[in-house]
């Protein structure tokens, strides 16, 4: 499936110019056989999300306790709230000691803090980063913003609530929620997980359509794949 | 071995782009010398929510431009189906860093045009929680600038204080990082007891920060040599380009509207703002040490001098319809990145008729940012939005 | 750059030895602060359900939603938060015209279900219900209306003492919007008044000056707002939501600076009534009290030919006749009936029912009857010596004060009674008195003690003011008459007044006696209902109720169909519940005449 | 400040003067005379800085007024240039020449207001929105709750009752 605007852009820039290294290629793949690659493709999985099946008994318990103690947060402050993400990080309330720690790339991280508000700008880079974090992944909503617009619930440009858009694990109240409360949001956030009810990536991929018509009814510019990791 | 060598891009840098009249650089992509590289939101070496495309040649920035919209939430459009008593609390959360600002300026805009005489001990009071913020600001401010060279240390200690002063400003306000202390007609509450003790105790440690990051950083080699000499800002651009604060007084420009235009009780505290001339970011970060330094000193001024009691509100008409008489004016402040300025119209009715906040990232992350980057490495950018102080919330609010 | 820049960072080892500043539990070792904005409380007993916190709410996250059934003064609403909206802002907190509404300093509150965030304090049970600690509305001089009173100008005592010039200036046009700005607008007054008229409506349009406006609101339930704004018993007052902190609003005085601001010929214009429609029916009106009054106007707009009988010279009835002139000045009155008057109302002065004309005519004549006759007969103490030619009822002597009879005053009077209209004949006499000797020597006694008067608070204090000695407490026993004169009053110590099951059973202390002198004595103890016009047949039809009180629909029609009875002589003396029975019976007449079947008897 | 005015008065013929603080001045100046005079001001009068341009939307006149705000850091004046343009196909000279920031300002007004500003420096190019296709946000016409409510799925379940009105139903529901 070739989308509109890989078309565009290829058209544009074959005027252009071509340099040889990005024209179409075939390359060797390490296991011996021969593929086509184009430079100038967006390669990404075109397959939609898939449910993951626990796995039987101790077996899940296990690795649900393993994800619960390790929680990586994507780095990725997008609204008021991340302001109180730096006292969390630094010695005052330290949340390395309860296994939590930011990253700086949704692809180590399994945790997305919405920090509050999303504009419809800041949402499809969300919507980007939380499909290029690999599973089991979980959502933390700070603060009335998530849950039902809260201040800005009369703004043209924020959403006002956060689950139709994306999965939402924990939610945590206040204006902005404090340090303490945040941490308390991971400590039921593990509670979940442990109790195998961290399960808001398998809702994902199991409405995922009604999740996809839902925000492309609000981003109007969707030059991005529909699923992407 | 030659280390140099082998660590050397093999791009070809011999040709950087022309600048055209505009100062504008003239870019061919055709020529594949360029590369688009996208710096931010996602990115934990933006300040805040924003993003920059950069143009690189190597690893040498040759274009960038700003992009900003992602915290935009309408603030402006929001306050004019507001009554003038609930733009506060909308309002102040323009810039999440430092709101207290924002808390005045509207206050003092409202004020202003409804004829609305704040009491003394109402003014000591609001002088102190803008200087708290600043403190608290700059707190992260400073260290801050040393974290964009991974020296992530004075971060550390500097975000430990901050907490301390959001308790005071707990204790003080009621809110931690959302004051909503300063409100049309004066301030929410006097100073609890024991609190100035309980400041003094902080601002001895702030002291100590002091010292110990002026050892960390200023006199460190590795800050030295990323950061002096780094994006000077000529003083002609100071005008041209829309320079506040401490970027200007770091190129030897006095901008400081606590001294230029005092308000609130700053005419009656004695202090000077830190003035050089080397206008790089060193000289910015400089700069803003002294302003810590100087607000630390402020502080214990106003505490000795406030009142201890005293009305902290003027009796407004009824806050539920409160209409203020057509007019406009501009009510300005510094805060801890510059000018900040909000230009209010009203219409006789119960809400504001336009609200337009100016903060000083409007140009500076935007006109000056894009111009200071060509180029700078790409490893600067963070740097040198830093010593900036960009705030991306009050550019596009 | 020196080796100096190389060694000094790493300084910071100094630190190494330094106790760490890791909070070890932060969940429990970190209360909020003392004025921490945490979550939302509500002392729902004290909450009135004003919806004042609603409309302070920038987010619109406060909902009122049903909490028990409204009463008079409490709309049975309570505040519902919506966390998904909530800014914690505190505004609705120092708004809060009860302070009932508080904040906590609880701030941790994580759940799996947005719908949670969304609960009513006070009601929904939670953890931090008893916290203490917490945002409260701050101390000193913090409030974001006035919640004192713009000062009335009254004449000084010894400026009104000796006439009976209007003793209530009325309102600037400053003073009528600072005042006016003061009000919330949460309409609680609303339902208490008994005309239920718009308050808070007629209240806006002042602060706008739009006295236009102001006017058609004011007669969309009441036509008599002259009157009304002067005497009106205020009870919207009583309830206003201001008044649980501070003064309630001037809501009378409000209402009577409208009227006062409206020249009387544009009233036709403002209100639309030039070219009123007539639909050929005639209704008989008995009496021109409020009531009489009300009911002629409202039925005028619907196109009815009204006739008002009225017994003495002049229209007003009670509010002429029983009300002094320093209270309710004639022209006042003559304003507001001028008006109705203008809208086609006939009225036939002098005449008398059952001696003019019978009731059984006037049903042959018209197509329905209204009756409000208000009460006039004074009520006797029935002590002995209260037969005697000296001792009066305070509701004649005020009714030939205002037809300008001549009437006795002596040096030294005796009023027993407690109520507003021994208030009016005390100071009236005082007046008098002062007139004619120079001094005042007046002794107003009654059952009640000092705190339950049931006359206003500023009537008592006003007629101390004017010198009349306001002595209550006390139950009189004899009128002791020398030589055919009364020359005072026997009183004893009145310990309560009723009984723990709440009935009239007062309790006296023979032991404290007390002799008030006076040459004159005046009964004010109530009044009673004249219902010599209707014939003993015609009684015979009425259904009476237990207290001797004529039985009526909620429209006030009787037993028998076309008489309407209304005002005083169904709900007890007050104007604005004359005025409220009118319409109400005004409407019940055109439903009656039309056919249409409406509310039965009560 | 007053000389400046007086100058200001005679050389442009600017009008309304409101002398809001002793150091802020507002004045109206015609559409054509805008630009030239803040030239003058600029190169001329030592008022070397800009510190904002905006617009008001004053929708009952048909009308947007731009506010352009310079200030002189020598003498610490300051002053607003009120210019009054028509609302429909609203136009304005650019004066992107004059500061480096002034670009910034009129592309936020393009893509707020829809003011145009021939000859700017990518006044086309979306600013802050992404993917608008409604009328510019900031005119007064565009309802900002009603787009809202119907773009953004507010969570239902919410409802409230005026405490007059519940007390009419509940007490006197014929009266």
């Amino acid at each position: 499936m070739e989308r509109e605007f890989d078309k565009a852009i290829k058209e544009m820039y074959k005027e252009k110019f071509l340099a040889p290294e990005n024209e179409v290629r075939q390359v060797s793949a390490p296991d011996g056989s021969i593929i086509e690659i184009d430079p100038l493709k967006d390669y990404f999985c075109q397959e939609r999300p898939k449910e993951h099946k626990p796995r039987k008994g101790v077996v899940e318990d296990f690795l649900n306790w393993a994800r619960a103690e390790s929680l990586w947060v994507l780095g990725f402050g997008t609204g008021c709230g991340s302001i109180e993400i730096p006292p969390l990080v630094t010695p005052r309330f330290d949340m390395y000691r309860y296994g939590v720690q930011m990253r700086p790339t949704p692809r180590q991280s399994n945790v997305f803090i919405i920090s509050g508000y999303l504009s419809v700008k800041t949402l499809k880079r969300a919507i980007r980063s939380y499909e290029q974090m690999p599973s089991p992944k979980y959502i933390i909503a700070l603060g009335s913003c998530t849950i039902n617009g809260g201040m800005y619930w009369d703004s043209y440009n924020t959403i006002n609530r956060l689950d139709h858009y994306m999965p939402v694990d924990v939610y945590i109240a206040g204006c902005m929620p404090r340090p303490e409360a945040l941490l308390a949001g991971f400590g039921k956030l593990k509670e979940l997980i442990k109790s195998g009810q961290g399960e808001k990536a398998n809702e994902y991929a199991r409405n995922f359509d009604w999740y996809k018509a839902n925000q492309k009814k609000i981003i109007r510019d969707w030059n991005m794949p529909d699923y992407n990791w | 071995m030659d280390l140099t060598k082998m660590f050397q891009f093999n791009a070809d840098r011999s040709s950087y782009p022309e600048l055209d009249a505009n100062g504008k650089p003239i870019i061919d992509l055709s020529s594949h010398k360029y590369l688009k590289l996208w710096q931010g939101p996602q990115h934990p070496g933006v300040t805040g929510n924003m993003s920059l495309e950069l143009t690189v040649n190597g690893d040498e920035i040759v274009e960038s431009i700003t992009h900003v919209g992602y915290l935009h939430r309408g603030f402006e459009k929001l306050m004019e189906r507001r009554k003038f008593i609930q733009c506060f609390p909308t309002c102040i959360r323009m810039c999440v860093a430092e709101p207290d600002p924002n808390e005045y300026i509207l206050s003092a805009c409202i004020e202003e045009l409804g004829g609305i005489e704040v009491p003394e001990t109402a003014q000591w009071l609001r002088t102190l929680a803008l200087e708290m913020a600043r403190l608290q600001v700059l707190l992260r401010g400073v260290p801050g600038q040393a974290g964009t060279f991974s020296l992530g240390l004075g971060y550390q200690w500097g975000n430990y204080i901050r907490d301390l002063i959001l308790d005071r400003f707990e204790e003080l306000t009621g809110g931690r990082v959302y004051h909503m202390y300063i409100l049309p007609g004066g301030v929410r509450g006097l100073l609890p007891d024991g609190f100035k003790k309980r400041m003094e105790e902080n601002l001895k440690l702030v002291d100590e920060f002091l010292v110990n990051i002026n050892d960390l950083m200023y006199n460190n080699i590795v800050f030295k040599q990323r950061a002096v000499g780094l994006a000077v800002i000529p003083v002609e651009w100071i005008d041209k380009y829309g320079v506040y604060g401490p970027s200007a007084r770091a190129a030897g420009i006095m901008r400081d509207v606590r001294k230029t235009h005092p308000y609130l009780k700053y005419g009656e505290l004695d202090f000077e703002p830190f003035t050089t001339t080397a206008s790089d970011v060193y000289a910015r970060s400089l700069v803003r040490w002294h302003d810590l330094k100087m607000t630390v000193d402020l502080i214990r001024q106003i505490m000795a001098k406030m009142p201890d009691k005293g009305d902290i509100k003027a009796p407004t008409p009824n806050v539920m319809h409160w209409r203020i008489p057509k007019g406009e004016t501009y009510v300005k402040c510094e805060s801890s990145r510059g000018e900040y300025g909000m230009y209010m119209v009203t219409d006789g009715s119960d809400m504001p008729r336009r609200v337009n906040l100016k903060g000083p990232s409007y140009t500076q992350a935007t006109a000056l940012l894009e111009r200071l980057l060509i180029n700078a490495n790409i490893a600067d950018t963070a740097a040198i939005m830093v010593s900036l102080a960009t705030c991306p919330p009050e550019i596009e609010r | 750059m020196s080796i100096k820049d190389l060694l000094t960072p790493f300084t910071a080892w100094k630190r190494i030895t330094k106790d760490p500043v890791t909070i070890r539990d932060p969940f429990n070792d970190r209360p909020g602060a003392e004025r921490y904005r945490g979550f939302h409380k509500n002392d729902v007993n004290k909450c009135i359900g004003c919806g004042t916190c609603e409309d302070i709410c920038e987010n619109e996250a406060i909902d009122m939603v049903p909490f028990k059934d409204p009463i008079s003064g409490d709309s049975g609403l309570r505040p519902r938060l919506d966390y998904g909206r909530c800014c914690w802002c505190a505004l609705c907190v120092d708004v809060c015209t009860t302070n009932s509404l508080t904040l906590s300093n609880e701030y941790t509150w994580v759940t799996v279900d947005p719908e949670d965030f969304r609960y009513t304090p006070g009601v929904d049970k939670k953890a931090w219900d008893d916290n203490e600690k917490g945002w409260k509305k701050p101390e000193g001089n913090y409030e974001f209306y006035n919640i004192n009173r713009v000062e009335m100008h009254h004449l000084h005592p010894e400026d009104r003492d000796k006439s009976f010039v209007e003793m209530v200036k009325g309102y600037s046009r400053e003073q009528a919007i600072a005042e006016a700005d003061r009000c919330v607008e949460c309409g609680i007054c609303t339902a208490t008044c008994p005309a239920h008229m718009g308050i808070p409506e007629y209240i806006k349009a002042v602060r706008h000056e739009d006295m236009e406006e102001g006017l058609r609101i004011l007669y969309e339930t009441n036509p008599l707002p002259e009157i009304c704004g002067r005497i009106c018993t205020h009870k919207c007052e009583t309830v206003c939501s201001i008044g649980h902190k501070g003064d309630p609003l001037s809501i009378r005085w409000l209402k009577r600076y409208i009227a006062d601001n409206v020249s009387s010929d544009k009233y036709k214009e403002i209100l639309n009534t030039i070219d009123l429609s007539n639909n050929h029916k005639k209704v008989a009106i008995i009496g021109s009290g409020p009531a009489g009054l009300s009911a002629a106007h409202y039925l005028a707009l619907m196109g009815y030919q009204c006739t008002i009988f009225e017994q003495y010279e002049k229209a007003g009835g009670m509010m002429r006749y029983g009300i002094p002139e320093y209270r309710l000045p004639y022209d006042s009155i003559d304003k507001d009936i001028d008006y109705i008057l203008s809208l086609g109302v006939d009225i036939k002065y002098n005449a008398r029912i059952g001696i003019d004309i019978t009731l059984e005519q006037l049903n042959k004549d018209y197509d329905a009857v209204f009756a409000g006759t208000g009460l006039h007969l004074g009520r006797s103490t029935g002590i002995p010596g209260s037969d005697n030619e000296h001792v009066y009822y305070a509701t004649d002597l005020l009714r030939q004060i205002t037809a300008g009879e001549e009437i006795e005053v002596t040096d030294q009077i005796v009023v027993i009674g407690g109520g507003n209209v021994a208030m009016d004949i005390t100071r009236s006499l005082a007046r008098m008195q002062n007139q004619k000797f120079g001094k005042v020597n007046i002794i107003t006694t009654a059952l009640e003690r000092e705190k339950n008067l049931p006359a206003d608070l500023e009537e008592v204090v006003e007629s101390r003011e004017e010198g009349a000695v306001i002595n209550p407490g006390w139950a009189p026993q004899s009128i002791e008459i020398e030589n055919g004169r009364p020359v005072g009053l026997h009183v004893i110590k009145c310990n309560s007044l009723f009984d723990d099951s709440g009935r009239f059973n007062p309790q006296c202390d023979i032991t404290k006696k007390e002799f008030f002198r006076g040459s004159m004595i005046v009964q004010s103890i109530g009044q009673g209902m004249d219902l010599s016009y209707v014939s003993e047949d015609f009684k015979k039809d009425l259904e009476f109720g237990p207290r001797g009180r004529v039985q009526t629909n909620a429209h006030f029609q009787t037993s028998v169909k076309w008489f309407f009875m209304g005002g005083d002589i169904i709900e007890g003396p007050d104007v604005i519940h004359g005025i409220a029975n009118g319409h109400k019976a005004a409407i019940g007449i055109d439903n009656y005449i039309q056919g249409i079947d409406f509310a039965p008897a009560k | 400040m007053v000389e400046i005015l007086k100058e200001l008065e005679e050389r442009f013929q600017v009008s309304d003067l409101v002398q809001q603080k002793d150091h802020l001045a507002f004045v109206s100046v015609d559409k054509n005379k805008a630009i030239p005079m803040i030239t003058w001001l600029k190169d001329q009068a030592g008022y070397t800085s800009l510190t904002l341009i905006t617009a008001v939307d004053w929708l009952e006149d048909g009308k947007f007024q731009l506010t352009y705000m310079i200030n002189n850091p020598k003498n610490k004046t300051q002053i607003a240039a009120r210019v009054m343009i028509d609302r429909e196909n609203a136009t304005m000279e650019s004066a992107h020449h004059l500061w480096e920031s002034v670009r910034i300002y009129q592309r936020e007004l393009k893509e707020m207001f829809g003011i145009d500003f021939p000859g700017s420096p990518g006044v086309d190019e979306s600013f802050i929105l992404e993917g608008w296709v409604d009328i510019p946000p900031y005119r007064r016409d565009f309802d900002t709750k009603k787009y809202s409510e119907e773009t953004y799925f507010p969570r239902p379940g919410r409802q409230s009752n005026d405490p007059a009105e519940y007390m009419k139903s509940k007490m006197y529901p014929n009266e």
